[in-house]
């Protein structure tokens, strides 16, 4: 285990979740997409941290604030969700076409 | 023995990653994501960060299960019954994938890293808490109350009632004089109001909107709606 | 620790498993006034019936989901227990942050029972297991609270550590409101009596309703398991765990363990369960509230 | 959880839901709510002909081999397996778990396949063309119908519950649209089937609310007083009843009947009738449907055993519409 292996996880999850994100018509699953991306953030954070930083408190913090923002973003997003779903029955991007006038 | 553990989660936290965009049910989609962050919160011990590594555990089964109640709630085919492939630009979010694993794995190998191991023995919980609660208080603080605010106005996005009437009625905000025309953007006739998901054909095979409960509709009287599938299982 | 740890949490988690069921009989036959000979020498027999009976399923199940749900289940039991330390060092996984472990264990219990109640495609489990998230997840936070209340004095979030802050006085006295917040959280990991909403008497069983033979077996000794180790953890986290004069540290375990699970068994059999809804709105109102000035009270103790 | 002897399913027909709570009991069997528990199928009181499906259902469901016992019931025709038992409850509770290990297996009376025909494009039956098209084996996609509560448009499915759930009263059966554990709406299909006297004691009544509320120790020690002597006064029983605080845990203001008591009301009447040695004071449910609706699975099974059997075929009083396929 060394910092360029875990580095290589993370680019692999980070790719995976482009992926998701860019290829899935529905919000939910275009967000869990969004979600794997932070997945790999935060493992390259860590991976950082442990191996570079020399165990700098503030790394830990960063891995925090970046847990807090895939919080954030899944209620943020599953809002949205919902008060679209309601006005529209949609839950497919295609369906808000009308979002971008 | 570290490295053969490593070697395991990375696998699994990266099958797992795949698996969500691949299997037919969107409940075993995010059950797949959460066992790709447990996998990764499993390294973050490894690394060892004992806190992170498992608050990301925790967080992410509350999450997931959040998650999949949205799904069953809302999603076609939560039940994995047809198969779900729905993706547009399927090939160029392939190659973004593919480009973007491929640099990022490049810049890692080609870069000098810098190299600075956790001491062995270092408190690093009580570390972490100095911090959160001493020079980073602000930082941390902040997360805090982002997540209240985001909490507050998760709840007015999704409830019914809006500040300017029912959401299903269309917001409208009163007129600048009494009676006159609403203020702002006049909201377009709901043009996106079809039924459900009849209208859309997405160009993928055989999507089908589906869950457990048509599976049960019009079911004879029996104990409970049990219904008579077990037999079939038993006698085939 | 080391591996021979293992046959030792097994044998824990058994003999538990049979004081609960000992237990459950003598509460059920002196609360129906009747003799528990009978119900007992039943237990076992039913047991034995279930175990050699043949596995029936539904149309269209996620089988692999629905098998290993038990599995997961009582896999999760004994990662709880896991953390408990049996005596001064002695637990199976340590870990600066015990406490959060079983924090995920306990979130991962509701990830668990839905999947039980969602995977075998029928309505009254899937009924049973939406219920059981919406009460499960509520519950998720006056655990925490509890459990970093109980945190404080040790300056902690070991569960070690938190075992030795109680030598002077015992977190059950230190932090009275902590135990019978912390019962509930265990009455809603085990799906017991007035927090049993995923398997509850209106469903017909609910998130086992359609479970048969070996499976139900396999999911009712895994519900005994999780209790085993819940009440293993309330009895560490306030009764002081393994600490106390004469016996050996694990024997004063095992015996505050059989207080917490008579605590236990009385609640199930004592206590109402309410309608979901009227559930829902307690542990918001009420409970969400109790348990942060119970943790407050705990910080201002704790300074 | 289920403490006891052999796991028995009993699926009661009318006059017989007090001796069904007399075989509770009887340490020999274990009364499960689900057949998939069970290893006999005890057939239980007057059958209705209608039901003929719904027992073979039932039957069908036990695993193998299966063992059927008939007990004080007469069998609708075409059911020629199983043995009758001796009318005498703790006879018929020896017999009935003497049967879990005697029995050489039963054949199943409904035919094993699906129950329409596939109709439907793709492998799993979809239309093909949308996404809600095709009917795979003739049930419907489910569609989306707003949520009585608030609105939001939610996946809702139907499904007729009864006539053998141990949890309502024997015999009804309604139709019902769920969302998530909410009714959204209700079609009484059939009312429930008239049972015997000591079913209509205040013990008993009180009995079928406690199970409901997770309390089957107490419900247990209801039936074994009105056992001995329903027409005694049991104000001990009545206070132990109330302290478990269920009256706390029903939710006030639940289902108000014509005189305008709620379920919590109905069940402090029942208690004081319980302490007074006299039965209830009567209730009229009014419209039932409509009682039901918005309430959840929870709370809808407890309204139903806040009233009396008779009062539930009293307020069902419109001629029962039977269902196409029990007909059949």
């Amino acid at each position: 285990m060394t910092l360029a292996s875990v580095l290589i996880v993370a680019a692999g999850l980070i790719g995976i979740g482009l992926y998701g994100a860019l290829s899935q018509q529905s919000f939910v699953m275009l967000m869990m997409g969004l979600e794997l991306i932070m997945n790999g953030a935060l493992l390259a954070v860590l991976g950082f941290w442990s191996f570079a930083l020399g165990g700098m408190p503030e790394g830990q913090l960063l891995a925090i604030v970046i847990m807090a923002v895939m919080a954030v973003e899944m209620a943020a997003g599953f809002a949205l969700v919902v008060a679209v779903y309601r006005n529209r029955q949609a839950d497919v991007i295609e369906s808000l076409t009308t979002l971008k006038q | 023995m570290t490295d053969a553990l490593f070697t395991g989660l990375s696998a699994l936290a990266l099958y797992a990653g795949w698996r969500v965009f691949r299997v037919d049910s969107m409940v075993r989609a995010s059950f797949w994501l959460m066992i790709s962050f447990i996998a990764v919160g499993g390294i973050g011990l490894l690394l060892s960060a004992p806190y992170i590594g498992v608050a990301t555990v925790f967080m992410m089964a509350v999450e997931m299960t959040v998650m999949v109640l949205f799904m069953v709630m809302f999603m076609m085919n939560p039940a994995g019954l047809n198969p779900m492939m729905m993706v547009h630009q399927h090939r160029f979010s392939i190659g973004v994938g593919v480009v973007a694993f491929a640099g990022m794995t490049a810049a890692t190998l080609l870069t000098d890293l810098p190299s600075n191991p956790v001491a062995a023995g270092k408190a690093i919980v009580h570390d972490l808490g100095i911090e959160l609660l001493g020079d980073s208080m602000l930082i941390f603080e902040t997360a805090g109350v982002t997540l209240l605010a985001t909490m507050v106005a998760a709840v007015i996005l999704s409830a019914r009632t809006g500040r300017f009437g029912d959401a299903v009625e269309g917001s409208v905000p009163p007129g600048l004089e009494p009676g006159g025309t609403p203020a702002g953007r006049v909201p377009e006739k709901s043009g996106g109001h079809h039924h459900g998901h009849g209208g859309h054909d997405h160009g993928s095979h055989g999507d089908g909107r589906s869950d457990h409960a048509h599976h049960h509709e019009g079911d004879g009287h029996d104990s409970g709606g049990h219904d008579h599938a077990g037999d079939k299982e038993k006698h085939a | 620790m080391s591996l021979a740890a293992f046959p030792f949490l097994a044998f824990f988690l058994a003999l538990g498993a049979a004081l609960v069921v000992v237990l459950d009989a003598v509460a059920r036959a002196a609360l129906a006034g009747a003799p528990a000979g009978p119900y007992l020498a039943g237990t076992f027999r039913h047991a034995a019936m279930r175990l050699s009976g043949q596995l029936v399923t539904t149309e269209a199940p996620d089988r692999a989901n629905w098998r290993l749900a038990p599995a997961w289940y009582g896999a999760l039991a004994a990662a709880g227990l896991a953390v408990v330390p049996f005596g001064e060092g002695m637990a199976l996984i340590q870990l600066p942050t015990s406490i959060v472990l079983w924090g995920a264990v306990e979130a991962l219990v509701v990830v668990v029972v839905f999947l039980h109640g969602w995977s075998p495609n029928a309505p009254f489990p899937l009924i049973g297991a939406y219920r059981y998230v919406a009460t499960g997840l509520p519950v998720m936070l006056p655990s925490m609270f509890v459990l970093i209340g109980a945190a404080l004095p040790a300056r902690s979030l070991d569960v070690l550590a938190i075992v030795e802050s109680q030598r002077e006085m015992w977190n059950v006295v230190r932090q009275p409101l902590g135990l019978p917040l912390f019962l509930i959280v265990g009455l809603s990991l085990t799906l017991r009596g007035p927090m049993d909403y995923a398997d509850s008497a209106d469903l017909a069983g609910g998130s086992s309703a359609e479970d048969s033979g070996p499976a139900r077996a396999m999911w009712q000794a895994a519900r005994l398991a999780m209790l085993v180790a819940f009440s293993a953890m309330a009895a560490t986290v306030f009764l002081g765990g393994y600490l106390g004069p004469l016996l050996p540290g694990p024997l004063w375990l095992a015996l505050k363990t059989a207080l917490v699970l008579e605590l236990m068994v009385a609640a199930t059999h004592l206590l109402p369960r309410m309608p979901v809804s009227r559930m829902v709105t307690f542990l918001w109102v009420v409970l969400l509230p109790v348990s942060f000035l119970h943790l407050l009270a705990a910080g201002l103790v704790a300074l | 959880m289920a403490v006891g002897g052999t796991p028995v399913f009993v699926a009661a027909g009318g006059g017989v839901l007090g001796a069904v709570e007399a075989l509770r009991l009887e340490p020999a069997l274990t009364l499960v709510a689900t057949p998939r528990a069970a290893q006999v199928l005890v057939v239980a009181g007057e059958q209705r002909p209608s039901d003929r499906i719904a027992l073979a259902r039932i039957h069908a469901q036990l695993f193998e081999p299966r063992a059927t016992v008939w007990w004080r019931a007469d069998r609708p025709s075409g059911f020629d397996f199983g043995t009758g038992a001796p009318e005498s409850v703790s006879d018929a509770a020896a017999f009935i778990s003497a049967q879990a290990t005697q029995s050489e297996g039963e054949a199943i009376l409904l035919d094993d396949g699906p129950p329409n025909p596939w109709e439907g494009v793709g492998p799993y039956g979809q239309g093909g063309n949308g996404m809600m098209g095709g009917t795979p084996y003739g049930r419907p996609m489910a569609m989306t119908t707003d949520d009585l509560r608030d609105g939001l448009a939610l996946d809702a499915y139907s499904a007729t519950f009864g006539p053998y759930l141990t949890q309502w009263p024997p015999g009804l059966i309604m139709e019902t649209t769920l969302q998530g554990d909410v009714i959204q709406s209700v079609r009484i299909v059939e009312a429930p089937l008239a049972q015997d006297l000591l079913a209509a004691t205040p013990h008993l009544e009180l009995a079928r609310l406690l199970r409901l509320l997770e309390l089957p120790a107490l419900a247990d020690r209801l039936v074994r007083a009105a056992l001995a002597d329903p027409a005694r006064a049991a104000a001990g029983l009545a206070r132990a009843v109330r302290w478990t605080g269920l009256l706390a845990a029903i939710p006030s203001a639940l289902a108000r009947d014509e005189s305008g008591g709620d379920v919590r009301s109905r069940t402090a009447g029942r208690l004081d009738a319980l302490s007074a040695g006299r039965p209830a004071d009567p209730a009229a449910p009014g419209d039932l449907a409509a009682m039901l609706i918005g309430l959840e699975w929870h709370e809808a099974a407890l309204v139903l055993a806040s009233f009396s059997i008779d009062e539930l075929r009293g307020a069902i009083a419109s001629p029962a519409v039977r269902m196409a396929k029990g007909a059949a």
